[in-house]
């Protein structure tokens, strides 16, 4: 049997004497996107942060490559990125700074390509600001310019539309779909429907 | 030895066996408690310097060394918990807190108490009340730490890093504070310190502290179980103890 | 594209250097923050000869405990920027979820916490020392026990940080977790300070502290490392 | 016995406050320990009871 | 050898070099005794340093105070039963000083061995024993009750 990419087995997790969700299964592969579905307060981030090894607080397990991620988390998180709640930014910063530590943090350097790809996710003209400066969905962008500038086989995406506008949506379904092309895969969080976007599964919670 | 270990970390198997113990134990801490107290209070012989004030003794040495290896026993609890994921150990080690804390103000007041025909005050900065003090912040620190928290897995992880952390400091500590008193009171007369006590004196002290001890595990398990019913609450074995009650 | 990463670097030194510099420099463009733990220092300082009394004889013998004391409290307090803003920007998980080991990550926080607090505060400290009228013999004392003192509280300060990071009304909560595990530094350090004041030798007080800071320096990261994983782990 | 009357006992050479305060503390602190646990248990029962009375109108509204 | 797996050795030894460091500080800190109380055995033996102030306990010896009458200068010699240790002080005694007394000297050895106070404690109850002295007293052979009797 070939190992799955990424793997959840029966995933179960409580909090506040609250279930969130009992014998969870998830697979995922290469070249998919799974786009998980819930209400409010039904775990979705709680799911993203087992998923992504952040949060150990549930029983069952997940499998990075056939994996357990305890035991393999270095290999996880070389080839997985986590776009987070907060934008994952220091304010005090610029968009470069920012970018330079993620690279750093993640052993790579950064190519010549960064203006190019700040341009690109629309920040022109404002890669050497402070990000205090910058508008929320401003924010967001300069983090999203990191899954352009560090590819990862895995992205995991906790609600990457909140306080984006419409063109950059757009941006953000393209991105994905780029993702998908290359044969890497996303897991993410919305109620947005991904219509252009090949290959979503959806899953839902609670 | 490894089969034991795990049947000693499920709740369930723990639950069932405690509560076989449990009686009996609780008979043996109430007998020597009690035989305790009344031979300390009514037929142990006074001190020739100290007179009838050393009769606290018999509350003031059980109840230090109960506050002292309960932190202990709460630290290495919360290690097990902490690296083999044994929930009971963190269960026991969350019951430890409480009660050590209680034993540790026990111990403060009956050396305060102790304090004021000895010394003529209430309080001293002696080398073994000022430590006994810092243990009782410590434990502060712990009760207040698992409060602050809501989760509850969390907040036994929080603690039990927080508890290993004072484990390896106490030696530190009481060296420090022994090693302070000494420079700023070289003619402190410690409570405790006698060369050789005769039987009558050891002997029920010895029972006392015995009787404490079997106490401190009573509670212990009282509390331990307690826990089980509440985080296990799920399961349908605890389902049915809780119906039938 | 490819999305396999076998070009990676795994350097400590480089990840030490990363982390310590972007907090530098993030604590450089705040420079408020910098300063406000040396204001409160100060502040402190000054309230004994106005609460008890201005005599020199008094504050002579009181300078040694006042002047630690003080720095003590403003290292906790300066504790807050150590992990609190990088939790609530969300670059604290990232920094948990990087490839490269959190020790030392860690270890490079709370040396840029020295720097930014236990650092300045040594460094201010014979303005204050001369204001309490420390005897000019315990200076040297005073500087080299706050030079190794104060990290010790970085560390162990770090670890209550750890634990507390993301509770409401952190603060309070952190100053009872670790206010207690400060006694033997501050022991030492106003002892030997106090020795050095009546021309007492205090190498034996420095060695102690060394130790304490050599036991802090490699121990105190792996609890912080669990105390950031239990606190975000929820 | 070391007493030779109970007045003496209670007495205790002088010492008789401090004493009766150490034991009395050791009382309350012993009482406390097995009370709290007790007091625990019946909340937490109260607790459970409501929790299964919401559980089962939930079921049977659905 | 992986990168990865040289990393966590790097670190392990880290920790174990640190763990080293913290011992031998220590083991020294305590060779050095930071109290700096020496017996009179001590003292006679050559243990305490010379020209640094150190701290010396015993009993005052019976009949061995001499005052001289146009100062404040005043000798005497304390011992720990076992050794003798002169004292030489100048300055106003406290009170409760007392032959037979038990009493803590601040102060400078000098080339001659005996002890240059600069402070003098004395202790407030005779019943009360420093617990250096105590300690220094009972290895130079002499148990409570000894002292407690003279």
């Amino acid at each position: 049997m070939a190992d799955h990419l990424l793997q959840a087995v029966k995933l179960f997790c409580e909090r506040e004497r609250r279930v969130l969700f009992r014998d969870l299964d998830i697979t995922l592969d290469a070249g998919e996107v799974v786009q998980i579905e819930g209400a409010n307060g039904s775990g979705k981030t709680t799911l993203l942060r087992v998923l992504t090894g952040i949060s150990d607080a549930y029983d069952g397990e997940v499998l990075w490559q056939g994996q357990s991620i305890k035991k393999a988390r270095i290999e996880y998180q070389l080839n997985m990125h986590y776009l987070g709640h907060a934008a994952g930014i220091k304010s005090a910063l610029t968009a470069e700074e920012n970018l330079r530590w993620y690279a750093a943090l993640a052993g790579r350097k950064l190519d010549d390509r960064l203006w190019e790809v700040l341009a690109e996710v629309g920040l022109k003209g404002y890669e050497d600001v402070p990000c205090y400066t910058l508008s929320a969905g401003q924010q967001r962008r300069v983090n999203l310019a990191r899954l352009y500038l560090l590819p990862a086989k895995l992205w995991v995406l906790d609600e990457p539309f909140t306080a984006i506008d419409k063109s950059g949506v757009a941006a953000i379904e393209q991105l994905m779909s780029q993702q998908v092309k290359n044969g890497g895969s996303v897991i993410v969080t919305t109620h947005q429907d991904l219509s252009s976007v090949a290959n979503v599964r959806k899953v839902s919670l609670g | 030895m490894w089969t034991w270990f795990h049947r000693l970390g499920s709740p369930r198997w723990f639950y069932n066996i405690s509560g076989r113990w449990l009686p009996w134990l609780s008979v043996a801490a109430a007998i020597l408690i009690i035989t305790g107290t009344v031979w300390a209070l009514a037929f142990a012989p006074q001190d020739y310097q100290q007179g009838n004030s050393f009769r606290i003794i018999y509350i003031h040495v059980p109840s230090a060394l109960l506050a002292q290896s309960c932190y202990m026993i709460m630290a290495v609890a919360g290690a097990i918990g902490l690296i083999w994921k044994m929930k009971l150990a963190d269960m026991a080690a969350k019951s430890c807190a409480s009660i050590g804390a209680s034993f540790t103000l026990l111990a403060l007041v009956t050396g305060a108490v102790w304090g004021k025909p000895t010394w003529g005050t209430w309080w001293v900065w002696d080398a073994r009340l000022t430590s006994m003090l810092i243990l009782f912040f410590l434990y502060l620190g712990i009760v207040a730490l698992h409060s602050a928290i809501s989760d509850r897995d969390q907040a036994a992880k929080a603690t039990a890093v927080l508890a290993l952390v004072g484990l390896v400091n106490i030696p530190i500590i009481k060296y420090s504070v022994e090693w302070w008193n000494t420079l700023h009171q070289p003619a402190t007369f410690t409570l405790t310190e006698k060369p050789a006590m005769p039987a009558e004196m050891w002997v029920p002290l010895l029972i006392m502290v015995l009787g404490f001890y079997c106490f401190f595990t009573v509670v212990l398990i009282m509390r331990t179980r307690f826990e089980i019913l509440v985080r296990e609450w799920r399961t349908s074995w605890v389902k049915e103890i809780l119906a039938k009650s | 594209m490819e999305l396999s990463n076998n070009n990676t670097q795994f350097s400590l030194y480089g990840i030490f250097k990363t982390v310590l510099v972007r907090d530098l420099v993030v604590a450089f463009r705040h420079p408020s923050d910098l300063v406000n733990p040396l204001i409160f220092f100060m502040i402190v300082v000054t309230l004994f000869p106005l609460a008890v009394s201005p005599e020199k004889q008094f504050l002579a013998q009181a300078a040694p405990g006042v002047l630690w004391v003080a720095a003590l409290l403003a290292t906790l307090l300066s504790l807050d920027m150590l992990f609190q803003s990088d939790f609530q920007d969300g670059t604290l998980e990232q920094l948990l979820l990087s490839p490269q080991p959190l020790y030392i990550g860690i270890l490079a926080k709370v040396m840029g916490h020295w720097l930014l607090s236990g650092l300045p505060l040594t460094l201010l400290s014979p303005l204050l020392a001369f204001m309490m009228f420390l005897p000019s013999e315990a200076l040297p004392a005073l500087m080299i026990t706050l030079l190794l003192g104060t990290p010790v509280l970085s560390f162990i300060g770090a670890v209550g940080s750890a634990l507390t990071v993301g509770l409401r009304k952190s603060g309070l909560l952190l100053s009872l977790l670790v206010l207690p595990l400060y006694i033997p530094v501050l022991i030492f350090s106003a002892g030997a300070v106090q020795a050095a004041t009546i021309g007492l030798p205090i190498i034996g007080h420095v060695a102690l502290l060394g130790a304490m800071l050599a036991l802090a320096l490699v121990l105190a990261p792996l609890a912080i490392s669990a105390g950031l994983r239990i606190s975000l782990g929820s | 016995m070391s007493f030779s009357s109970f007045s003496d006992f209670i007495h205790m050479g002088g010492h008789g406050l401090y004493v009766w305060i150490s034991y009395a503390t050791a009382f309350a602190v012993i009482v406390f320990n097995i009370l709290m646990p007790m007091r625990l248990r019946k909340q937490f029962m109260v607790e459970q009871a409501r929790q299964q009375r919401r559980e089962e109108q939930n079921a049977s509204h659905t | 050898m992986h990168p990865i797996r040289k990393q966590r050795l790097k670190i392990v030894l880290f920790i174990l070099a640190g763990f080293g460091l913290a011992v031998g500080l220590a083991l020294f800190a305590l060779q050095e005794n930071i109290n700096l109380f020496y017996s009179p055995t001590q003292i006679v033996k050559g243990e305490a340093p010379q020209n640094t102030l150190i701290r010396a306990g015993g009993m005052v010896v019976e009949g061995s105070v001499k005052r001289d009458p146009q100062s404040l200068k005043v000798s005497f010699q304390i011992t720990d039963y076992a050794e003798t240790v002169d004292v030489e002080f100048d300055g106003i005694l406290p009170d409760l000083f007392r032959e037979g007394q038990g009493i803590v000297a601040q102060g400078r050895i000098s080339g001659s061995g005996d002890l240059k106070a600069v402070e003098v404690l004395a202790k407030h109850d005779e019943n009360y024993m420093p617990p250096e002295v105590t300690d220094a007293l009972e290895q130079a052979g002499y148990g409570k009750d000894h002292y407690s009797k003279e």
